[in-house]
């Protein structure tokens, strides 16, 4: 579904990425890891147009992405959220998903607003944000922020769905949540997953495939099993007693 | 003041006395402020002198001037509205203003829909006469009839090779059109000509790229705020050069405010020699007001006789049309000069000119040999 | 050392601290957890006078702080490792490390030392010392963060999720730095979402829910509380 | 030509300084605070006659004169960011941006009404005599403004770049609640932020409010230009305003000697949009905002 | 529903006491509310750009004069009638401000407003120059009024009042179903946070451009019924002052509101007319009051209003060039 094949990523002289290549199979979940400054969020903005890589491509379904705008890829059916997650922060929490529906006139003409509206109650209710459903988003706190721009980004109903480190700032019993709505998005609605994590827990527990980035080079690729016992990747991310 | 003036009675000086309300329009506050506030001084000291002295008559009741001023900011909208509220809610026979011509020319079409006179003092732009209304005059001494007195004080003062630099404002782009003509007529030779904004402070190339032209001579065309930075730069550059400026700067405000740069400027007048009228009114206005009249005073206090003399000659403190027939039929003889109008409401009021010598001012007519 | 007590703080007319009462004692660390929404950032952020409190006091080596400015608070000793990092994103990393030391009067030499310390501590950050700090991945800003705040010599940390997308092998480091600075001297109240971790090192905590106090007790009472250990644990 | 474009370059290092010196005061405020102070005109002009009062009327030295307006311009800046931009403080900029105008306004009508329309000059102690540098001339008191500028621009890059005070500044621009957790005091800075850009408004207005003339709208033009030339420079950076500054003085003296004068402004907002279509966050606008 | 009703029943009553003024009215206030009513369509449409989109343009007083001035010319030197040349006067406008936009939107905040104001400035340079075509600084004069229709005689102020009524209230009308519409939406999530919305899917840059020029040919439209109201124009009407004028209306009303400029516009116009009693005093006031209303009414005069119905929970901070905050936080993740 997605090939991403030798991507690089220059700023100023550091060398972000260095020829990056994995492909992801429709309806996997994808886990990238790696050291903090890896070059994870950077691939991700090369992936969704937020910039270019200085080399190589992106193959999304099979049709080239690179050079592309990030609005374009939406409607192609690709989403992200980002590490510092992002809302429209004056809108109320319905108001952005709402806005999160505006591809939806492109995709799928047919839908009539009542069935729009409807979607949105259910997306609402699926992140668990219901309850705040008129509070301005920049009055929610981080949790529900992340929350609600996973939101947003289902309105946008997404083929492949790429997620910055969504687990970040919630608790054990939250990131277990987060953990079964990914799968739920991953089986319900049958959407393809990339997600950066530092939460292993969550990364071993969801993953089908694990990608490992340090130096913005790939280490490392395959199961969780695999890259667990993986002395590179021990050595440089898990370290010896990361899953105590 | 929304009061119906002209039926309310003042009950001064026994129950006779009734107050004419006239209205004023001018920018007392905003960029250009400078000019209406001397004419509204001007005006202040007629309304006073009138009512000191008893008030006017017409026909054999008595009246008191109050004026109804407004302030236009330099603003066209301001002054529409300003002089909608003076027709409609002040009921003002006539207006006076503004001394600005964009101002003036938004106001014309009000005043004429209204059949409500309108007359300027100040605004000298020739676009205000060519809208063709009938109940606007013009009673500023128009650009045109200062060439005359302009090319004829170039000559006197023995000027060559001339620079010629303007503002380019409305006003000073009418002398950018008048003058080169009327100059090769004459005889005389312009070796630059330069044009700067109105809002133009720093003049150091312009004028270095004048001296290399070596005139002998500048003449300026320039309002007083323009024409003092642009006259203390002058006076570093070359400082030796003649220079005569068009009549857009007051003699006595250069002097203040740049004593070294103005010594031997002549500048073009709407005033001319001093007559005991005018000397009467200087001691009357010194009274009331910290600075010496200059000729804006002048005009704003010829604006408020002149219309209590139209009042007068027309027998009516209320019906417009007579109002406005006997403006433009007068003949009144003013500090500034005679006013009179032809049919499209331009005036026949000619340049005079002043000399800058040594702190002081000499006022005189053009045919007056200049001072040595 | 710190005493908040009958706390209440509000967000326009919404009141997101109830009445809280906590203490922290001298050489403790003390842990804060509670879900997202809780107010525990709102809680630092009112210790350190950037909100300030709607009701109740705070009081600090004796002394009442709640009406103080920040500034004063610095002074008093208070250091803050805010939740999103806020480095100073157009200074560089080694202006960063300079700008917590804003409030001590040592001597340039000192301050130095402790720069070296830092270094040692982080060595990302003595290799990017001249990066611009906003350029800095998110971890790497984190560890900036907290090399910061040890700049300033606080009495008290109050630490925001230090872990918050950090790599497993970092954050094992910073909780044992934590632990070591505790050692040292340090007095710490810790917010974490990574309850075990911070359960694990610390002596006593706290649980908010919603702006309450639900919960409070030693640590390792709290480690084996049943619904801790379903909700805040994982297990 | 030649020696008109050596004179030209002259005019133009002078024109330039000129506009630096009401540039630098606004962009400290704009860099530092975000505060978009299109009032700073207005202080210049404060300043312009707080020197011709104390000149004119007083008979005080002129250059303690021009002292002591920047003290008072400077703690006039200080009560104006206490009372009314603090309150607006960490409110979108546009509140800001919208009370300095009003300000602007009121500031001065407030003293066209106190002081009256006249026009007013203030006496210098410069002599008449110029120098001659290859070709071209320069008065003393041009000659003075350059120096002063230059000096003060010195000054400022070491104080910003150099010193702890400097270096708050700057964490303050960039997050204000991580510089107060550093113990930075925001409040004390943002008001001697104010202070020192006002009264630096107010030395620019009693050097060159004494080349020109004196009256209440002469705020009006500079304190628009003072923006246009902190965007073109780069927002916030000092070396940035005053290589907009010279860009600009430049940028009309070359109008004026190839062109027409009356054509300066046209010029000069067709150089701002061209530089910011090719640098589109000013000459020396960092990569971000 | 019955809010919705209470709503409609509120605006048909305000419409009719709209439309009776004239009966009750003189001269005077019905100019001043002639003003108003094409300060209203000037401000709808900057409301537009600033409100809705989030973009803080100086250019409008600009476009507003080209609007003005393509139908002083076409009616005076071309013999149009202002039926024909307004629609004229919309299109040259809308299609300068699609050309302006093309370069200009890109800029973004300060950079925005600064190059709009450029754009604005060198417009009004560029008439007051051009002066074979629009007569300098001289200005055009005796712009004829609307040719009678319907029995109606436009050099009569209180029949033009209806013209502008009418054009007005469909604008306004324009305005609030445009918001309502996906493309609205996506108008305020590029104000909201716009390099986030190109991830939701909106093309940033034409819903941009669109509504540039579609704010650019309103106000272009509010220049010629300006125009033929007035019967004569003049570079001096168009300035960076003027400009700044408009955006304390939207402003001080309460942008990104529909009646927000309508409150701001008719308050800031009739503020000044007021206080002409005090006209000495007249500027000073009025400058006072600006810094009180703002720092007082953060949420412009409506915001004031809606406190006192005490019908929503206030937001306190608008959004236009926010602090700074989102956009550090979106380069942020660029960077992250
Ligand atoms: N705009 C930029 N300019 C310069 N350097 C950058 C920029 N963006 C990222 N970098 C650098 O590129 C490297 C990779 O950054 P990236 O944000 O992709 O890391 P990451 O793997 O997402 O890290 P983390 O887990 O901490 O979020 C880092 O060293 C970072 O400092
Ligand atoms: N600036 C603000 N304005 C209004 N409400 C706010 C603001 N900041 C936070 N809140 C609200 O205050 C409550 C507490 O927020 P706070 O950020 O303190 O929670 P937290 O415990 O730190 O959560 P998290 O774990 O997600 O960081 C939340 O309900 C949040 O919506
Ligand atoms: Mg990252
Ligand atoms: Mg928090």
């Amino acid at each position: 579904m997605l090939e991403v094949k030798g991507i690089s990523r220059f700023f100023k002289g550091l060398v972000a990425l260095d020829d990056v290549t994995f492909t992801v199979k429709q309806g996997d979940i994808l886990g990238i890891i790696g050291p903090n400054g890896a070059g994870k969020s950077t691939l991700f903005n090369c992936i969704t147009c937020f910039f270019p890589p200085s080399k190589g491509e992106v193959y999304f379904e099979g049709k080239k992405i690179t050079g592309l705008n990030p609005f374009q890829i939406t409607e192609l059916g690709l989403t992200r959220t980002f590490q510092h997650t992002q809302v429209f922060p004056k809108l109320s929490v319905y108001e952005n998903i709402t806005t999160g529906q505006y591809v939806m006139k492109r995709k799928d003409p047919s839908r009539t607003k009542r069935q729009l509206e409807q979607k949105a109650h259910e997306i609402m209710e699926f992140v668990g944000v219901s309850e705040y459903k008129d509070t301005t988003a920049e009055n929610l706190s981080l949790g529900y922020q992340t929350r609600l721009a996973i939101g947003i980004a289902l309105a946008t109903e997404p083929k492949l769905f790429l997620l910055d480190e969504p687990a970040a700032g919630m608790n054990p019993e939250e990131t277990k949540q987060l953990v079964h709505l990914l799968r739920e998005i991953r089986t319900k609605l049958g959407v393809t997953i990339i997600l950066i994590e530092h939460d292993m827990k969550a990364v071993m527990g969801l993953c089908d495939k694990i990608v490992v980035l340090e130096y913005g080079k790939k280490i490392a690729e395959g199961t969780p099993q695999e890259i667990q016992e993986n002395p590179r990747v021990i050595e440089a991310y898990l370290g010896s007693e990361a899953l105590a | 003041g929304c009061s119906k003036g002209s039926e309310e009675t003042s009950g001064k000086s026994g129950g006779s006395v009734e107050t004419v309300e006239i209205g004023v329009v001018l920018a007392t506050s905003g960029p250009i402020a400078q000019t209406g506030t001397w004419v509204l001084d001007g005006h202040k000291a007629a309304e006073k002198e009138i009512n000191d002295n008893g008030g006017f008559k017409v026909g054999d009741k008595t009246y008191k001037v109050k004026i109804v001023q407004y302030d236009s900011e330099g603003r066209a909208e301001s002054a529409t509205a300003a002089t909608e509220k003076l027709i409609n809610q002040d009921k003002v026979p006539v207006i006076l203003g503004t001394s600005i011509s964009s101002e003036t020319a938004a106001m014309i079409p009000i005043a004429q829909r209204a059949k409500t006179p309108l007359i300027t003092f100040v605004a000298a732009s020739d676009i205000l006469t060519a809208q063709g209304a009938s109940f606007f005059s013009q009673a500023a001494p128009a650009n045109k009839n200062y060439v005359e007195a302009g090319t004829k004080t170039m000559k006197d003062m023995e000027m060559k090779n001339i620079a010629f630099i303007y503002v380019d404002d409305a006003w000073g782009q009418s002398y950018g059109k008048l003058y080169p003509p009327a100059m090769e007529e004459k005889g005389l030779k312009i070796v630059a000509t330069e044009k700067f904004a109105p809002e133009q402070k720093e003049f150091m190339t312009m004028l270095n790229k004048v001296k290399a032209k070596n005139p002998d001579g500048i003449v300026l065309a320039a309002e007083t705020e323009l024409a003092v930075p642009l006259l203390k730069q002058l006076h570093e550059v070359m400082p030796d050069v003649k220079i005569m400026e068009s009549g857009g700067s007051i003699p006595e405000e250069l002097i203040k405010v740049a004593p070294d740069a103005v010594n031997g400027l002549v500048t073009l007048s709407r005033a001319g020699a001093v007559t005991p009228e005018i000397t009467k009114f200087q001691e009357l206005f010194a009274k009331s007001n910290s600075y010496k009249a200059n000729s804006f005073n002048y005009s704003g206090y010829d604006g408020i006789h002149f219309i209590v003399d139209a009042m007068q000659r027309a027998g009516t403190v209320t019906d417009k049309e007579k109002i406005n027939k006997a403006i433009r039929d007068a003949k009144y003889k003013g500090l500034i000069g005679t006013y009179s109008f032809n049919e499209k409401g331009e005036n026949s009021l000619v340049g005079n000119r002043a000399i800058i010598k040594d702190g002081k001012v000499i006022y005189q007519t053009v045919n007056e040999p200049l001072p040595k | 050392m710190l005493k908040i007590e009958n706390l209440q703080v509000h967000y326009d007319k919404v009141q997101v601290i109830h009445d809280v009462s906590l203490e922290v004692n001298e050489g403790e660390i003390v842990t804060l957890i509670g879900s997202n929404g809780a107010g525990k950032t709102t809680l630092l952020r009112t210790i350190s006078g950037i909100k300030r409190a709607s009701g109740g006091s705070i009081t600090f080596m004796g002394e009442p702080i709640h009406q103080m400015t920040s500034h004063k608070i610095v002074e008093m000793g208070i250091g803050h490792v805010p939740e999103g990092r806020h480095v100073f994103p157009d200074m560089s990393v080694y202006e960063n490390l300079q700008m917590g030391a804003f409030r001590r009067k040592d001597s340039q030499a000192a301050i130095k030392k402790d720069l070296e310390h830092i270094f040692d501590l982080f060595p990302r950050l003595k290799e990017r010392s001249q990066q611009m700090a906003g350029t800095m991945s998110g971890g790497e800003q984190q560890m900036l963060a907290i090399g910061r705040a040890i700049m300033a010599k606080p009495k008290l940390f109050l630490f925001d999720e230090p872990s918050l997308g950090i790599a497993p092998i970092i954050v094992a480091e910073i909780f044992k730095m934590i632990k070591k600075m505790n050692e040292e001297g340090s007095t710490i109240l810790l917010v974490e979402q990574n309850a075990n971790a911070a359960l694990k090192i610390s002596d006593r905590a706290y649980i908010l829910e919603t702006g309450k106090i639900g919960l409070e007790g030693q640590s390792s009472d709290l480690l084996n509380d049943d619904r801790v250990r379903k909700i805040y644990l994982g297990f | 030509m030649g020696d008109q474009i050596i004179q030209s370059i002259l005019d133009g290092l002078v024109s330039g300084s000129i506009y630096g010196l009401m540039a630098i005061g606004f962009t400290l405020v704009f860099g530092i605070m975000h505060v978009i102070n299109l009032a700073h005109g207005e202080l210049y002009m404060l300043g312009a006659f707080t020197t011709f009062i104390m000149v004119g009327v007083y008979q005080i030295n002129f250059f303690v004169a021009i002292l002591a307006a920047m003290l008072i311009v400077g703690g006039l800046g200080f009560l104006i960011e206490r009372y009314i931009f603090r309150p607006l403080r960490n409110t979108a900029m546009l509140n800001t941006l919208l009370a300095s105008i009003g300000l602007s306004i009121f500031i001065s009508n407030l003293v066209l009404k106190i002081a009256g329309t006249g026009m007013r000059s203030i006496p210098t102690p410069f002599s008449d005599k110029s120098f001659t540098i290859i070709g071209a001339t320069i008065s003393t008191h041009r000659l003075m403004v350059l120096l002063l500028t230059a000096l003060l621009v010195a000054v400022l890059f070491w104080v910003i770049k150099f010193t702890k005070f400097g270096r708050s500044l700057r964490a303050t621009s960039q997050d204000q609640d991580a510089s107060a957790l550093m113990g930075v005091n925001i409040n004390l800075t943002y008001g001697l932020v104010f202070a020192i850009s006002a009264g630096m408004a107010a030395m620019a207005g009693g050097l060159i409010g004494s080349l020109y003339v004196v009256d209440p709208t002469m705020g009006l033009g500079p304190g628009l230009k003072a923006f246009i030339i902190v965007i073109l420079g780069g927002m916030g950076s000092v070396v940035g305003a005053i290589v907009g500054a010279f860009v600009m003085g430049y940028a009309e003296t070359f109008t004026s000697l190839f062109w027409a004068a009356s054509y300066q402004d046209l010029v000069g907002y067709i150089l701002l949009i061209l530089v910011l279509l090719l640098k589109p966050n000013g000459l020396f606008g960092g990569a971000k905002r | 529903m019955n809010n919705n009703r209470m709503k409609i029943g509120t605006i048909i009553a305000v419409l009719v006491v709209l439309s009776v003024l004239p009966f009750l009215l003189d001269s005077y206030l019905i100019h001043i509310l002639n003003q108003i009513g094409i300060w209203v369509i000037l401000t709808a449409s900057l409301n537009l750009m600033v409100g809705y989109t989030g973009q803080l343009s100086f250019a409008h007083v600009g476009l507003f004069a080209v609007g003005a001035y393509t139908s002083a010319i076409l009616t005076t030197s071309a013999g149009f009638s202002f039926w024909t040349s307004f629609p004229i006067a919309a299109i040259v406008a809308g299609v300068l401000g699609f050309i302006i936009g093309l370069p200009v939107l890109r800029f973004k905040t300060h950079f925005f407003a600064i190059v709009t104001l450029g754009f604005g400035e060198i417009i009004r340079l560029t008439i007051y120059n051009w002066r074979d075509l629009t007569g300098g600084p001289n200005g055009i004069y005796n712009i004829p009024f609307p040719t009678n229709i319907l029995g109606l005689d436009f050099a009569l102020r209180e029949h033009f009042y209806y013209l502008i009524l009418i054009s007005a209230v469909l604008v306004v009308l324009f305005v609030k179903l445009l918001i309502g519409s996906r493309t609205g939406k996506a108008m305020i999530a590029i104000r909201e946070n716009e390099n986030f919305a190109l991830f939701v899917g909106i093309n940033t840059w034409k819903v941009k451009i669109f509504a540039f020029t579609l704010s650019a040919a309103l106000a272009g439209f509010a220049g010629s019924l300006y125009a033929s109201y007035n019967s004569y124009i003049s570079p001096y009407s168009f300035t960076v002052s003027e400009s700044v004028s408009i955006l304390l209306m939207v402003i001080i009303g309460g942008m990104g509101t529909i009646i927000g400029p309508i409150l701001g516009t008719t308050f800031l116009i009739f503020l000044p007319e007021l206080l002409r009693s005090v006209s000495e005093w007249r500027m000073v006031i009025y400058g006072g009051l600006l810094v009180l209303t703002i720092m007082f009414m953060r949420d412009g005069i409506l915001g004031l209003i809606k406190s006192f119905v005490r019908k929503k929970k206030h937001h306190s901070e608008k959004n236009l060039l926010s602090t700074g905050k989102e956009e550090a936080a979106i380069a942020g993740s660029e960077r992250n």
